[in-house]
């Protein structure tokens, strides 16, 4: 098992025919992901290393049963995209695309919800179900299949954990990158419920960072998980950045530091890292104790 | 990207908003004329893009001409936070009776906009709200259906603000939303908002942030851009598409991936050192932009070190080696540098160093792991 | 039993103090029906005809628990009330108001749709659940209780039918009035679903008027209804009316005239009276049948 | 409220949807004048609110600016399905080489809007929807999300216009639809959209339907209103805020609710009379309403009966009777009047018109069913 994408996920890729899509279509196949598919409006009728290209997703999806779409789409065009995507059925969207205006990502988070589907990203590095399928940009030799699940905001951080745990023989079963924007379509709440459903799943690592409410509201769900959670929270030393006006500071009252996101989660039991080494150890330490 | 007041009261003028009179002073003659047209009793506030201008003197009231001219004297080149000081916005001084505040932001948990509502207002703002929370109303907006009327009237309502003034601050409310909508802010805020001896509100502040990722749509606002009271390696940087941001250390950072660089500069912190900046190189980062963020650390004079942090998923390690090479050759680069390469073609960008400090009298030191690399650039920092 | 509301059900009146609100409260009062707050905005505190009035929606629910409302603002207004409404956890709303813009009618739907709330109406004379409670503007003295659904989208016309059957002696259980406007937050099907669930009504009364394709699709859902449906249709002669342009009959594709609306109703079965006095005697021949 | 060709051709001009050039004219002075400017070679439109002009002979091609002005004199003053031409739009000719069709338009069934494209354009655009429903593309618009780009992409597609046109005609839907969103109409239309000699895109007709209820929020708006070719009574209905549309019998009706009013012209219908109108008096009417209703249809030379039927819900009976009392008294209406009164209040309104009938020669038959009213109303007008 795994989470999100599996073996038997069969998949589009929006934006085939540019070189971010391309580049990305030709790594998933060798993976063996199964690509069946690819979008560009205007190019309908030609090939990606043998994946037929359609000019819209409709078209794509009654043709092929494709059940997910990655979407390397430019950020103009991208929320057209992924509401083109859940309007013909699709239910598993990924979003690698950077620098989506934020009132696109209010609006399309809202229409995937419309649509009972599941965004992850937008500006992430996709999903990562080692030795399954692979829908994003991950370097895949740095994975080895086993039972750690881990979620992150962050793309190269999660490369560097990863490597870590499979340097200490630590294998992993799903590995999602949620996105670093500001408003994503998958919180680390809901990821966190599905590895706590998986079978596959043993322990699952955090990655977080700075900003936002999100790590604090996932401490609140772990602390009723069974499984075990360990983290790892990048930004004590960041600059305190754009702060958003006295607005921002009002609503998240107090809250977004990696002093209070670490703080939370340490109350609820889990042990946080220092360093990305750190965080392998400790999962090393978990599993020869379990 | 943040707007400056005297930018965004224009704005907010436009869509109905009263605001006091006044105009922009670029030097003392400006101040001057100024000053004179509006009668003698004025205030000068310097125009930087930061908070807390009150507080570190940034704001000054004047009771005559003369004395307009002397604050402006001082105000010209003062530097708040590291902002210079080029541009005074001058005011007509009122006379307030009563301060609130009125904002709407990003609100990141509930997916949508936040109206966030006070009876008081003005530089305590944020305190007030740990302290008494009770003095704040706020309310969700989902952007899909926009404000209702019925929620404008609530957070009115929670505000305890009296009903006489509810009539306008609920036009002002739809202005600030309006605008948040015409031009994809993150933020539209009035701190103070106020109420004067005549009973007009007044917007004392005005506050607007814009979405970077919109200005696409928005051409016009890119011109509003102001660079001036930027740090010089800030602004080089942002030419070169370069996300950094400068701090007081002395150890260079550049790591791909805004986690992957955060988590370098903690790594230094734990090891004792202090960071000299944030620079992300992007994912999938080409040899021009590595030999770019060499060159524009090497300009910070505070750099005794630089440690580059590469984690190689689509970046390739030959790639940042090649760039690196350039930079330390054609910039004849004397600054130690700390080097952890590691995943995609790892062995490939290797190589190339290891030939490279062979034949140049580079500093290049290639070390295995991120935790060993911080703990060597922060001796090399002492 | 009932559809939509009945004797529990407790209401609040939004623009209680307007002309039109204070006369219906009055007479819904009569009624017996559960009046247990007001809402007009900068009227909270007084009262009318004894009912506390409150600033907003959300204090009077939670002041008295009130699980439906009834909306008499006026049209530039309404909308938002609906809102409100909703937004305050209310599920039954009967919107009276006339003359409500239809792009805020889309708005509407929607958010009504979004909270899983009922919206009966806007244009429309309410509900009457004869004996129990009623929320509308209906003549009370009209109607007795008995086992005959009504649902219509005319307000007099519902009246004269249900007079019309009183006087043969043929009760009715609940009367719904969905409203005359384009754009209804209920349709003739919702309601026939709820009538064939309802253990009080034995035989509906559907009363149609010419525009749109609602009675076309009811149609369809009668097909594979238990109880049986008599219908009337108005308009056979009214003038085409302001005709939306070529655009207008290009979706409508034929229907919407009086005539396809019988013809879809007789071909799955439905009785379609001539005048509204044989509606009411088919109906009574029915029941003599039995 | 339909907007004349003129006036939504300004409109959607000014949301850089191309026109022909063109003028409207008043008389046959301004048509020389316009088809001087326009080089002699002209099309003639008359401005009239009702569909099918061209067929009925409103739309002409004149080759000078003489041949301009002779149709010009028959085509003032002409009636095109009860409308009288006053206003001529006239515009230069293009060299067509393909109509198409667009259109936006309230869609009922689906809570939303309906984006329709059809290759094909033309005054026969309706014959081949329904002959031809594969040359109709449509998609449907959710109002709270908007108009995506993915489905003007759809539509084109689906309607097989050559791709060449696409980015073109993008261009035009979205302004279409930013004309629906910004003045709240209830269709925005283009039927023919023709490509000329040189690929340009040029709206030849142009459909805006305005929402009445939405006119308050658009006061400029209603000065477009055009009453000069209504039928005078209408437009004296409309004054009064009474729902009258006149038709060609000779039964005058008055039926408070629209579907009440429906069913009493059916009834009419079905005892082989011929309403002479339909007039909803509306919902708890007031005797001032009653008696201009009357008053209104009294004006109807054609009308031999009146049948008025009331079922009082919120409307009293005893104030219908007292309006209808005083139109009769202060009219002198001799037209005789069947009337049917029942619900609320009935034995009063019953009784003021027994007295009043007893006291004047006013000729009012009182029945009990608007069965027997309507027979009774048909056998009057024999």
């Amino acid at each position: 098992m795994a989470i999100i994408i599996d073996e038997k996920t069969t998949a589009i890729v929006q934006g085939i025919t540019g070189s971010q899509g391309r580049f990305h279509t030709q790594r998933m196949l060798a993976y063996g992901t199964r690509i069946v598919a690819g979008v560009t409006p205007g190019k309908g009728g030609s090939e990606v290393f043998g994946v037929p290209v359609f000019d819209r997703v409709k078209e794509a999806v009654d043709e092929t049963g494709a059940d997910a779409s990655i979407i390397f789409v430019p950020a103009p065009f991208a929320g057209d995209a992924i509401a083109e995507a859940v309007d013909a059925g699709i239910k598993t969207i990924i979003c690698i695309t950077e620098g989506i205006p934020v009132h696109d990502e209010l609006k399309i988070y809202r229409k995937v919800k419309e649509r009972d589907a599941i965004l992850i990203g937008p500006n992430c590095p996709g999903v990562m179900s080692v030795g399954k399928s692979h829908l994003g940009i991950m370097p895949p030799h740095i994975f080895m299949e086993g039972d750690v699940g881990i979620v992150s905001r962050s793309g190269t951080l999660t490369y560097q954990i990863a490597h870590n745990l499979t340097k200490l023989g630590v294998g992993q079963s799903t590995v999602v990158g949620i996105g670093g924007d500001r408003i994503i379509g998958t919180s680390f709440t809901e990821i966190l419920k599905m590895f706590e459903e998986d079978e596959q799943t043993e322990i699952v690592v955090l990655i977080g960072e700075i900003g936002g409410t999100d790590e604090e509201d996932a401490a609140k769900f772990i602390e009723g998980m069974e499984k075990p959670v360990v983290a790892y929270i990048a930004g004590i030393t960041a600059p305190p950045g754009k702060r958003m006006g006295h607005a921002g500071a009002i609503i998240e009252g107090g809250k977004g530091s990696a002093e209070s996101k670490i703080k939370a989660l340490r109350e609820v039991g889990v042990e946080v890292g220092k360093t990305p080494m750190e965080v392998a150890e400790i999962v090393k330490r978990m599993k020869s104790r379990g | 990207m943040r707007l400056h007041e005297f930018q965004a009261k224009q704005i907010f003028s436009q869509y109905g908003i009263k605001i006091a009179r006044g105009k922009l002073a670029r030097n003392i003659e400006d101040v001057k004329k100024i000053a004179e047209e509006l009668g003698g009793k004025v205030v000068l506030k310097s125009q930087v893009l930061v908070g807390g201008r009150g507080k570190a003197g940034g704001i000054k009231l004047a009771n005559s001409v003369e004395e307009a001219v002397e604050i402006a004297k001082n105000m010209f080149g003062m530097t708040i936070k590291g902002h210079r000081v080029d541009k005074i916005y001058v005011e007509e001084q009122l006379n307030i009776i009563k301060e609130m505040y009125v904002g709407l932001t990003l609100d990141r948990a509930n997916k949508g906009f936040a109206l966030i509502v006070s009876s008081v207002g003005g530089m305590d703002i944020e305190e007030i709200a740990i302290k008494h929370p009770e003095k704040i109303a706020s309310v969700t907006i989902n952007p899909i259906f926009g404000l209702w009327d019925y929620q404008i009237r609530e957070v009115l309502y929670l505000s305890k603000i009296p009903r006489e003034y509810h009539k306008e601050l609920t036009k002002i409310i739809k202005s600030l939303y309006k605008i948040l909508v015409d031009y994809e802010a993150e933020l539209t805020e009035i701190n103070p908002l106020a109420i004067d001896e005549n009973g007009e509100i007044i917007a004392v502040d005005a506050r607007l942030n814009i979405d970077e990722n919109a200005l696409y749509r928005h051409p016009e606002l890119k011109d509003l851009k102001d660079y001036t009271e930027v740090d010089e390696i800030e602004r080089l940087a942002e030419e070169k598409g370069l996300n950094y941001v400068k701090l007081d250390g002395d150890i260079g950072v550049i790591a791909n991936g805004a986690g992957m660089s955060m988590a370098t500069m903690d790594l230094i912190y734990l090891e004792g050192g202090k960071p000299a900046n944030f620079l992300d190189v992007g994912g999938g980062a080409s040899s021009e932009a590595v030999k770019n963020a060499i060159n524009i650390i090497a300009m910070d004079k505070n750099v005794k070190v630089i440690f580059m942090n590469i984690f190689g998923g689509i970046t390739r390690c030959d790639e940042v080696a090649k760039g690196l090479i350039e930079a330390f050759d054609e910039s004849k680069i004397s600054i130690p540098l700390v080097l952890r390469l590691a995943g995609t073609n790892e062995d490939e960008g290797k190589e190339l160093i290891e030939e490279f400090v062979k034949r140049s009298d580079a500093k290049i030191i290639v070390v295995e792991t991120m935790e060993e690399g911080a703990k060597k650039a922060v001796e090399l920092s002492k």
